[in-house]
């Protein structure tokens, strides 16, 4: 039966990320876009929310009755709402936890899900985006060669998040094998891996990202996610383009809800600039597309929920949410003038993020 | 409820059916009453009016019932379907032919205002027609006059009481009004005229009179010729004189005082209604231009890809996913509003998003369509510029896409229609 | 030296063409479309402009100095202005006459160019599109073949106007001996040349335009435009965009125009709508955009009159105008509102004929 | 003189200097004066200063012959190429960089408002500094305030005159004043502050001043941190009994009347004079990112074909063709708004439309360009992120894409300012 009403323990997720969003993340995002990190103490308060071991099943040895994709987008809409780096940094585990709950073998679950359940946020992460100009998350030219029961694992990535220090990544590799992309846990100290020097990008500059290179790195069989299957790598897209999208509904209403302050209070001509139609109908198109968006971000995460392929659901969101992000960030830099351009106002950060999203691949999964 | 996107069996079942009609009946039909504008969709309407005849007896029993006292008890649990099934209808059918779907024999906009403002006594007096009989009738709303559009405050149509017979005397002249020739001269119909009864008295004189078919006075002066939507009947209403009982003022004693909007407030309610099904109209014609489309693209050996990144595509595959995209937003934006319906939410923000967002796609989408067809496209051998016309009177009528923007521009800043004109 | 002003006799040709479009076409436009043709004395008035004739050099045969593209678009604007099928009926000679100065050899100039200077409007067209969605005049399906001589043409052309009845069709097919597109001056009756029904299109629907069908008809080798060497069909399409694109402008500006008039006339909430920003910046956009087009159109002009290749500058002219026109004749119905909506009104019809644009290949020349 | 898109001779080669300069100097400079914000760009600094200051001597010599009578007689026949010249030339700087163009030693905009109201005897005391010496020296123009932003009627400095002294006393703050802190504290140069001398005066109590670099009471308080043009200067100033001699009221007995609006509209003049750069400053930005996706594409083989329909391109090549394009309309309309302030006709409405375009087109094109060089584009490896940065600029500073639009408005609707709001 269609509906639109998260059930009451979704509310108060949503309402728990929400003030953590607002009250601990909002007032340090300026510095730690301009120093390149967030605080610790925010990280660790935000790990302490539970976001990740709440949505892994009790089954698999979480805190949860059921992976829930819905559940998963509620909650990082309120994160990208916080701060896109933020949210980005905060649920790099899950780049490797919610693999292993859609794909991993009960060895590997086994081994790794108590990572997941510690106090700390694990150090681990996981590396897809290729340096191309073309890069293509099924075209990868990454590889993982089969030899003497192990993978060989050659290539180059980058914007890998928390590369630097991280105990595990997940490399995605084209396997030519299995004729197909399949995921190997790589340890962060493995010969013939090197991280390279911290990245700068445009925008979410709080988020500490890598590039990677891979040089004969040699892995065991059990490395490769899933075991002799591999992985549903198209699934496993499609779960990562619902969480990137739901994390871009995040930063354009924090992006809407700032200008509709603004506007309101900015008087010129003797008038709040919001009472001109040219600031209120600009206005107005982006709380259209924002909730449309959201409910496109929905309905994909809803038919993963229900183990229906949704590939082409979340695709949709995604692209929609890519061009509605920019736009709505870029309305609300526009709604400011020349405040939008200093960086002491949020709008231009929003903006740089909201930029990204059309790049990011792989960057967050739920 | 959580949140789920599940179409409900009973949608699921009747849309079996309308998709039948649709496909069956009104495509097959649509080039020809779009040539042969003013002709009626026959098939069409002796088809639909058993169905909807039947459909607005037992809605008017229950009203009927539930008047009286006797209302059934209750037994459903959580909301009901009725507007959800209404906007999945309205697509289905618009996907059809929405010049057709227009055509269809129901009290509409009509019994949606006498229904929220109606006296028992008025319902019955009203609808018993659209009940009953083996001749379709229709109702229709007339709002719109020439100094007044996006303005329904200005009219300045007048009803006068005449207190020696206990008539309303009205004067004035109506347009656009949709169904007003099959209300008024084709059948035994009704038309749900909007006047006022002081005009210095703005909102508050503005008051809804039931128009019947055969009162004298009454002219359909004009039926107009149109972009699109040409099997539907426009018509300019003049009244000259008109007279009509004093019963026929719309509404309880509470609408019928001189002081109050409640009227008014009515009839801007019938806009949270409607809206949602016109975006859903919109939405079946934008469907039909996207398979379409799809369709002739796949004869040339081009499938739509999901998944690949944007510079791995050919333009043509994006504009159609563009399509596609856009389409499922106005969509859920659409579903979301009449959802609110069912559930007894105040969903005037939401119906005029859904709205604005289904009126701008639709016409971007057809017109796209047009475009990605080439010279066949453009040519009248297929439907696809038909729908281009057809689609783009949903970015124009139940509110321009301007007027549904400037309700939303007002939500989301918390201004009166004062603060944000 | 840049310079935006048209010469004097440049601004009498257009006052000229303005006057006739004004008064002329404009009043009879809408019984026109809705009737299927023009009336023939309309079509009279507008052959003796002359202003075919006046592009036409002396040394041609013509009363013009020089061929000018400038001159040419600045008269197309003005005809656009007035009403799009009228303009491409009145200059469908041109799509004969303009590739003969271009092309033509000696001989063919001297046999055809005294058509154009007769009192009455030759009965002549070409034929370039085909009923493919995927039309692409570099890409045609319609073949001519050598054979003993001459060539046997077989294809199906769409979009032709005025066939019924031509005396002489200009074929474009693909000829593949030299391994390009020519051009074939094909008599009307020829064996084997069979002129469909009326087309139904959604604009311009007062041109009367026809499907061709060709089964082997047979034409000498003399009647292969430009002889020997064939045609250049880059610069002839060039010269085909610009005209199209100065057509495009000229629709634009008359369907801003009347919005104008309108927004300024219409009083809602007591006070003309053109005070309201929704409407003044969409009116305000649509005039950047027509200026624009309008400028792009005279450099491709210019270029093509400079003896230069305009493929680039055509095509992006062209590619603007055929956004722009849609963009501009669909605000002038939104403006409308429910008045932009019925054929009593101009702009609907404006809005059909612009959507037709894109479509259009090789239906106007200059 | 018909019409003709020739670039004059004199302009192609002082194009060639141009280029020489901002692919030289400026290009390989630009990242580290992105990264090292309010560091100035020395080089360029040094390089431009004798040409301008050379420059800037023969503009101030021909004017103060002109004011003593020593008209030299007019050789050229037509209009001259002054502002067209500057146009191709703001839009090769800015190719180069556009942080570091805003930081060329120039008069610039407080220049203009000196020619334009200025007397002789001001324009030899406030425009000599920038015409001899070895050091650079920058002159600003400080309009906009914390309260008054596109709405500059509504500034709040005031100009009180001490008649003791018969000096101005300025109080108030400016803020988003481009080169405020090199005019004043890194160079003896000289800021147009507009104040009010009489607030119930409205527009006509607004004069501009000139203050001078070492004013007591003038102060920099603060250097704004920016999205882009990161090597400009943005400045905050504050005014606290500043006090200035009278003659530093600018201009003619004419301007400096209480009740006379010309030194406002002399100011609101300078923006058609001024747009038309940004405009074209707009331009060197987009082209600098379209010529770099382009080359970026050809290293993968993407070459962007001219001539085929929009289907047979790929996703791709029909954006970098649309960027072209847009482009394109940007500039012509650019060049027109230019050459018509050559040929002394009244641009505001073309101004207005270049400015307003070239906005918008630049923040689209190179927000594309990011998008369209993926992982790659979004990184500081390249320029083109910066350039998205540096393109937004265009959209908001000297009016608004808002400002500009409605100033299009009034112009093609025939309103006034009151009746178009």
């Amino acid at each position: 039966m269609i509906s639109f009403t998260p059930t009451d323990e979704q509310q108060m997720l949503i309402e728990t990320v929400r003030r953590y969003a607002t009250h601990n993340v909002r007032p340090v995002a300026h510095d730690a876009d301009e120093g390149g990190a967030f605080p610790a103490d925010v990280l660790q308060t935000g790990w302490e929310l539970g976001i990740l071991p709440g949505n892994i099943p009790e089954a698999l040895g979480g805190l949860g009755e059921t992976h829930s994709a819905v559940t998963g987008v509620l909650a990082y809409e309120e994160l990208g709402y916080g701060d896109l780096s933020l949210a980005l940094h905060l649920m790099s585990p899950a780049l490797m936890a919610i693999p292993l709950v859609l794909d991993g073998t009960d060895a590997q679950r086994e081994e790794f899900m108590p990572l997941f359940l510690e106090e700390t946020p694990p150090p681990v992460t996981a590396a897809l985006i290729e340096p191309r100009i073309h890069f293509a998350p099924d075209d990868l030219k990454t590889t993982a060669t089969y030899e003497n029961g192990g993978y060989l694992l050659n290539g180059h990535k980058v914007c890998v998040p928390l590369a630097e220090g991280a105990q595990w990544i997940l490399v995605y590799a084209w396997n030519p094998d299995a004729g197909q992309v399949d995921g190997f846990l790589v340890r962060g100290d493995a010969p013939g891996l090197t991280v390279g020097p911290r990245e700068k990008l445009m925008g979410v500059r709080a988020l500490p990202t890598y590039s990677l290179m891979l040089d004969n790195v040699r892995v065991d069989a059990a490395c490769r996610l899933g075991g002799e299957q591999g992985i549903d790598f198209r699934r496993i897209q499609a779960h990562s383009r619902v969480a990137l999208a739901a994390l871009g509904v995040g930063v354009m209403r924090g992006a809407l809800e700032y200008a509709v302050d603004y506007a309101k209070q900015r008087v010129q001509f003797g008038q709040p600039i919001a009472t001109k139609q040219a600031i209120a109908f600009m206005l107005a198109e982006c709380a259209i597309e924002i909730d449309a968006a959201r409910l496109m971000v929905w309905e994909a995460a809803w038919k993963l929920d229900q183990g229906q392929d949704a590939t082409r659901e979340s695709y949709l969101a995604k692209q929609y949410v890519d061009q509605a992000a920019v736009m709505v960030t870029d309305s609300a830099v526009q709604t400011l003038g020349g405040y939008g351009y200093i960086r002491e106002y949020p709008v231009e950060r929003w903006l740089r993020n909201a930029r990204g999203l059309a790049t990011f691949y792989g960057l967050a999964i739920v | 409820m959580p949140i789920s996107f599940e179409i409900p069996e009973r949608i699921r079942q009747n849309l079996q059916m309308t998709e039948a009609l649709a496909s069956g009946i009104m495509r097959p039909d649509a080039r020809y009453y779009d040539e042969h504008e003013h002709e009626r969709p026959h098939t069409f309407i002796t088809m639909t009016w058993p169905v909807m005849r039947d459909q607005q007896k037992r809605q008017l029993d229950r009203m009927t019932a539930q008047a009286r006292g006797e209302v059934p008890e209750k037994k459903r649990e959580g909301p009901g379907i009725i507007y959800l099934n209404m906007v999945f209808t309205f697509e289905m059918l618009s996907w059809g032919d929405v010049g057709q779907m227009l055509c269809m024999p129901t009290a509409l906009l009509a019994g949606a205002a006498i229904e929220a403002v109606g006296t028992p006594e008025q319902k019955e007096r009203f609808l018993r027609r659209f009940a009953e009989g083996d001749q379709p009738v229709w109702g229709a709303m007339a709002m719109t006059e020439p100094g007044a559009g996006s303005d329904t405050s200005a009219i300045q149509t007048t009803a006068v009481l005449d207190p020696q017979t206990n008539e309303w005397i009205l004067n004035g002249e109506k347009i656009f009004c949709t169904n007003g020739k099959l209300a008024l001269e084709e059948s035994n119909g009704i038309v749900v005229v909007w006047a006022t009864v002081d005009r210095s008295a703005g909102r508050a004189g503005m008051k809804p009179f039931v128009v019947e078919a055969g009162t004298p006075g009454v002219t359909i002066e004009k039926v107009e010729i149109k972009h699109g939507i040409r099997a539907s009947d426009t018509a300019t209403i003049v009244l000259k004189d008109a007279r009509i009982p004093y019963d026929n003022l719309l509404g309880s004693p509470e609408v019928q005082r001189r002081d109050t909007t409640e009227g008014f407030k009515g009839a801007m309610a019938t806009f949270d209604a409607s809206r949602p099904l016109i975006a859903a109209s919109a939405m079946g014609v934008g469907r039909a231009a996207l398979e379409f489309v799809k369709e002739k693209l796949a004869e040339e050996g081009i499938e739509i890809p999901y998944g690949k990144p944007r510079h791995a595509l050919s333009a043509v595959q994006r504009d159609v996913l563009e399509m596609e995209a856009q389409l499922r937003a106005a969509w859920l934006l659409t579903l979301r509003a009449a959802s609110m319906l069912d559930h007894g939410l105040h969903n005037s923000l939401e119906a005029s998003m859904a709205k604005a967002k289904a009126g701008k796609v639709v016409t971007w989408v057809t017109q796209k369509a047009v475009e990605l067809l080439g010279p066949r496209g453009y040519s009248c051998e297929w439907l696809v510029e038909k729908w281009m016309r057809d689609a783009k009177i949903n970015d124009i009528y139940e509110g321009t896409g301007q007027i549904n923007l400037l309700i939303v521009a007002r939500r989301i800043l918390g201004y009166s229609s004062r603060e944000l004109t």
